[in-house]
């Protein structure tokens, strides 16, 4: 089962799409959207795991300790910041559309009129 | 496209989209069996060269830094165009003339939820402090004590009244704090210009590891972040905040 | 003198956090004041690294982190004459965007001026940066700071959602972008653009690969609205303040193909130039159907900043098939193009501004013969239309005639006549557009725009000066960017230059040698293109063809019956290009998964190895 | 604990209902944390939890207490 955690993190991808794209309410389209960015999360951390080794933290232990990449945990940690403040902005999008439409379903906001 | 041509198109397309990424995916190292020449650098660079135990930490606010400082600036645009977004909406309902009028019932907080709530503001706010001052020994650092901090800071909202948030947090202080760190951020990279020669560079004593005050700039650079973090995602929980409250305190009249 | 390349990003950065740390202090003469000095200031930096240069790529170590053993510690600018040059056409894009807005808006706060700020600082980045992480996470900055700008000016008219679709297909888009950077990572162990290069050069072509360099590409793509990825483009544009649209259409579309010709000559080409040949198929295909749908979209708009986004889509094409032929002459073309065509829609859409400022509409026909009095606007768009439609010896032409002999030469001699036709389709718009506002020309209405979305005549509170006159915030900015576009082609040495600069770009054994091993200077000798009779010949019949477009959507009654049977062709494939167009962000994230599995499966029958 | 995460992702995805999906976003916040403690990775796992767990699905049930206001003021 070598492979499991990248097979997730598909997995994670194609249900974040699924979710959008069939969405009818926008607050729900923005969430689903959070889930498929969380798959880089997953991706990202699995591909730096390194089997019986230690967090990269040297605190109580010897710094030649093997210890997992500390560069994907890195990166993750500045994506998850970004997820997130992408995922608030969306929200006060969706709250601004709803005020001024007065419905959250994409269904509904489709304009009367082409929109070219 | 009407929902049902739309859900066959992507049944097609998400399918074959999930195929190519598992194919891709299998070509990655098996999971476990990383070995990554830069991480194992980094990891042995870490402790003698920085004093910092949390290598995490340590390419965040060294190594990487640069890209922690576009990470910063991201949460800043966003904090500033939630801020810009919501704007009309808060501007709509204060200036509802009856809003402000003296003598109005304004719902109480119950004397259960203040206590509580008070006995749990001040760890939470210890609980962040300690996460960002610690982020080079230990997991935590500027961003995560940052969010701490300003869920603390929240459930002093919480417990107390509208009134009182807008005594304790008014807007502009948070704005200062969230303008104030990111500023911040800047000027220690320009720091390392001025006093080591290059954008970033870490321009303080290194000391040893394990201490509080060491790793040079890292932990200056953790509490820049931490500041903006916790005036961004204060100023962002509260502006979404501020519209329920409002609309609380209404139904109560 | 490139050692201050940082500062180039650092300066903005801490002007927006101290206007918006500060705002409750600030005048709004200071907040502007100190807007336009930034980015002047950063105009002047970029212009210091591009002279920097000229003499070798400038490679920028932060923290002095230089490689060890020719493996990279920390982040790194790797700055060539391309990336430079683009920054200080963004620099200069921004200089003109703050002018234009200073009598724009009215009750803004220091919000809107920190978030342009915060989008300069990410361009700029993003042009000079060499590592793969680092380019994401400006990508992220500059589309972030996008989402915030388009929805800025919420009391306008139009769909709000127009924004949220921006954000979420853009968003999408990023998130492949991060997984195909993890791909990479995970098989090369390295961030560093360079570093990936080496490793990956000459290896085996798997699935891997050929998945990273797919989802990378779609990622940019989208940020470029190619088609089938481009349908957020005009929504956000119908939004997006004036302003904001300028930048959007000048500089952020351009940088993601930027970024996807320095991703693939950086990264990829070690390992995918045995595929060559089916990679200029691709990009070339999707660059001129993008071109002509643009085209054609452009062409049957009424309402104004709609017809310049769609003029922004097919142009983005041609860009396209200057990178996809994969030829440095062919890549100095499309930077000259980028910059000189950037000007000049720069310069139109602060025209259009000075319209909604005046007569609050930007709807082609509800203004007509409206603006007679305006002497020095008119003749200006005409001008700048003309240039579109590439009038040699000025600047659009130029690019496109590099282009085209490089087409030439790779066996695409078809190329010139989709170069043809869009910039007739799209300056005959302009054109159109100017002879019915400016002149009265034409009948009130117009069955080619019959289906098309009208403008709403708008009372925005935001545009309270009253003025019978274009102020000369809006006036300067509009001749000095015309200006700019246009004499780009007549720079004595620029066309030299141009060539050079795109010898360096696409070549990555030096590329890598001067970011991981110090070493410049090494480069390989530049083409020697010179322009032929040809190239003026296509020019000036581009520009015929589109006078006479013009001409007939505006004098139709003398038109020949033939007109009458291409018009109603050209309404059905409109009205069933307008039909896709459905604002609805389900249908845009559907489109971008079947294009993505699309390009998939073409990259994985034509590359693997 | 990975199908853990993947059947909860895709509940998130199924809850069509806003606030059950506020609550079942934080559940999976929370798992995706604690998968991260396992993988080794800390740092992650504690920013993973505060955001995952609780600052974002305080904003998205915010963002729908404001919604559901409008809502009954419409009507």
């Amino acid at each position: 089962m070598s492979v499991l955690p990248y097979v997730v993190a598909a997995w994670l991808v194609l249900v974040g799409l699924y979710g959008i794209v069939t969405s009818r309410n926008l607050l729900h389209l923005v969430v689903c959207l959070a889930v498929m960015q969380s798959s880089s999360y997953l991706l990202l951390l699995s591909i730096g795991y390194v089997k019986d080794a230690e967090p990269p933290i040297f605190a109580d232990v010897p710094p030649t300790t093997p210890a997992v990449d500390p560069i994907v945990q890195a990166l993750t940690l500045t994506d998850v910041v970004v997820g997130t403040t992408v995922t608030a902005l969306l929200l006060a999008l969706a709250v601004q559309t709803h005020k001024r439409y007065g419905t959250l379903d994409p269904e509904e906001l489709r304009p009367k009129r082409p929109q070219a | 496209m009407n929902a049902r041509l739309r859900l066959r198109v992507f049944a097609v397309a998400g399918t074959a989209l999930f195929a190519a990424l598992v194919w891709g995916f299998v070509g990655l190292p098996d999971f476990g069996s990383f070995d990554g020449a830069y991480g194992q650098l980094l990891n042995r660079l870490s402790v003698p060269d920085r004093a910092s135990t949390d290598v995490v930490t340590t390419v965040n606010f060294d190594f990487r830094e640069f890209d922690t400082l576009g990470e910063e600036f991201i949460l800043f645009a966003a904090v500033v165009g939630v801020a810009s977004l919501l704007r009309t909406l808060r501007g709509e309902h204060v200036a509802t003339p009856d809003d402000d009028v003296p003598g109005r019932r304004v719902p109480e907080t119950s004397l259960v939820v203040g206590v509580t709530g008070t006995l749990l503001v001040a760890p939470t706010v210890l609980i962040g402090i300690y996460v960002v001052l610690h982020g080079h020994q230990t997991p935590g650092g500027g961003f995560q004590g940052g969010v701490i901090l300003a869920t603390g800071l929240l459930l002093t909202y919480l417990t107390a009244d509208y009134m009182t948030m807008r005594r304790v947090g008014p807007t502009a202080l948070i704005e200062a704090a969230e303008g104030a760190g990111a500023a911040g951020f800047v000027l220690i990279a320009i720091g390392g210009l001025l006093f080591a020669g290059s954008f970033f560079e870490n321009f303080l004593p290194i000391e040893t590891a394990g201490q509080l005050i060491s790793a040079g700039t890292i932990p200056l650079g953790n509490l820049a972040v931490g500041l903006a973090v916790t005036g961004g995602f204060a100023f962002m929980l509260s502006e979404f905040l501020q519209q329920t409250l409002i609309k609380r305190r209404r139904e109560v009249r | 003198m490139a050692d201050l390349s940082p500062l180039a990003v650092a300066i903005p950065l801490v002007v927006a956090a101290v206007l918006v740390g500060a705002a409750v202090v600030l005048p709004r003469p200071v907040v502007d004041a100190a807007s336009l000095a930034a980015a002047i200031g950063v105009a002047v930096l970029c212009a210091l690294v591009l002279s920097d240069v000229a003499d070798g790529r400038v490679v920028y170590w932060f923290g002095g982190w230089t490689p060890r053993h020719g493996a990279a510690v920390g982040v790194s600018f790797a700055i060539d004459e391309i990336g430079a040059g683009l920054a200080l056409f963004v620099a200069l894009t921004f200089v003109g965007a703050f002018m234009f807005s200073w009598r724009y808006f009215v009750v803004v706060g220091p919000f809107f001026h920190a978030l342009m700020l915060v989008f300069l600082a990410a361009m700029v980045g993003f042009s000079f940066t060499g590592d793969l992480f680092n380019l994401f996470v400006f990508f992220e900055l500059l589309s972030v700071s996008a989402y915030a700008l388009v929805a800025y000016d919420i009391e306008e008219e139009g769909p709000i959602q127009g924004a949220l679709n921006f954000a979420v297909t853009n968003s999408v888009g990023a998130f492949f972008i991060l997984s195909g950077i993890a791909l990479l990572y995970g098989r090369t162990g390295a961030l560093n653009m360079a570093q990936i290069g080496q490793t990956l050069a000459g290896s085996h072509v798997d699935g891997l690969v050929v998945i990273s360099f797919t989802l990378i590409t779609v990622g940019f793509l989208t940020k470029a609205a190619v088609v089938p990825f481009h349908f957020w483009l005009a929504d956000a544009y119908s939004v997006a303040p004036t302003p904001v649209c300028m930048l959007l259409s000048a500089a952020m579309s351009e940088l993601g193909l930027y970024a996807l010709a320095r991703v693939y000559w950086t990264v990829f080409s070690g390992a995918l130039g045995g595929g060559e040949e089916s990679l200029q198929v691709v990009f070339i295909s999707a660059g001129v159907l993008t071109a002509l749908v643009g085209a054609l979209l452009c062409f049957g708009a009424r309402h104004l900043k709609r017809m310049l986004a769609f003029a922004t889509i097919a142009q983005i094409g041609l860009f396209l098939t200057g990178l996809g032929l994969l030829d440095s002459g062919a890549m100095a073309g499309a930077a000259l193009l980028v910059a000189a065509d950037g000007c000049l829609k720069a310069s139109l859409f602060v025209s259009v501004g000075a319209l909604q400022h005046l007569f609050q509409s930007v709807d082609e026909l509800r203004l007509r013969g409206r603006a007679r009095r305006l002497r020095v606007t008119g003749p200006l768009v005409v001008l700048c239309a003309l240039g579109v439609a590439s009038l040699p010896p000025f600047g659009p032409w130029l690019g496109k005639a590099l282009i085209e002999e490089a087409a030439g030469d790779a066996g695409y001699g078809w190329l010139p006549v989709v170069f043809v036709v869009t910039s007739a389709l799209t300056s005959g718009a302009l054109l159109r557009a100017a002879g019915r506002v400016f002149v009265g020309w034409g009948p009130r209405t117009d069955p080619i725009a019959a289906g098309a979305a009208a403008a709403p005549d708008e009372v925005d509170p935001e545009l309270q000066y009253r003025h019978d006159r274009v102020p000369s915030t809006m006036t300067t900015p509009a001749v000095a960017l015309a200006v700019a576009g246009l004499a780009l082609g007549l720079v004595p040495g620029m066309r030299e230059a141009a060539l050079d600069a795109g010898a360096g770009f696409v070549d990555r054994s030096a590329y890598a040698a001067a970011v991981l091993h110090g070493v410049t200077g090494l480069q390989a000798e530049a083409e020697t293109i010179q322009p032929g009779v040809g190239s003026v010949a296509t020019g000036l019949l581009t520009v015929a063809l589109a006078l006479g477009l013009a001409a007939v959507a505006l004098f139709r009654e003398r038109a020949p019956g033939a007109v009458d049977r291409a018009e109603t062709l050209a309404a059905g494939v409109l009205g069933r290009l307008r039909a896709l167009q459905t604002s609805h962000a389900g249908d845009y994230v559907t489109w971008l998964t079947l294009g993505t599995a699309t390009l998939a499966a073409i990259f994985a029958l034509t590359l693997t190895s | 604990m990975l199908f853990l995460v993947a059947v909860c992702g895709t509940c998130v995805v199924l809850a069509r209902d806003p606030l059950r999906q506020a609550l079942m976003a934080s559940l999976y916040g929370l798992v995706l944390g604690l998968l991260f403690f396992v993988f080794q990775a800390p740092d992650v796992a504690l920013s993973q939890t505060v955001v995952g767990a609780v600052a974002l699905p305080l904003m998205i049930l915010l963002a729908l207490a404001r919604v559901r206001w409008e809502e009954e003021r419409r009507k």
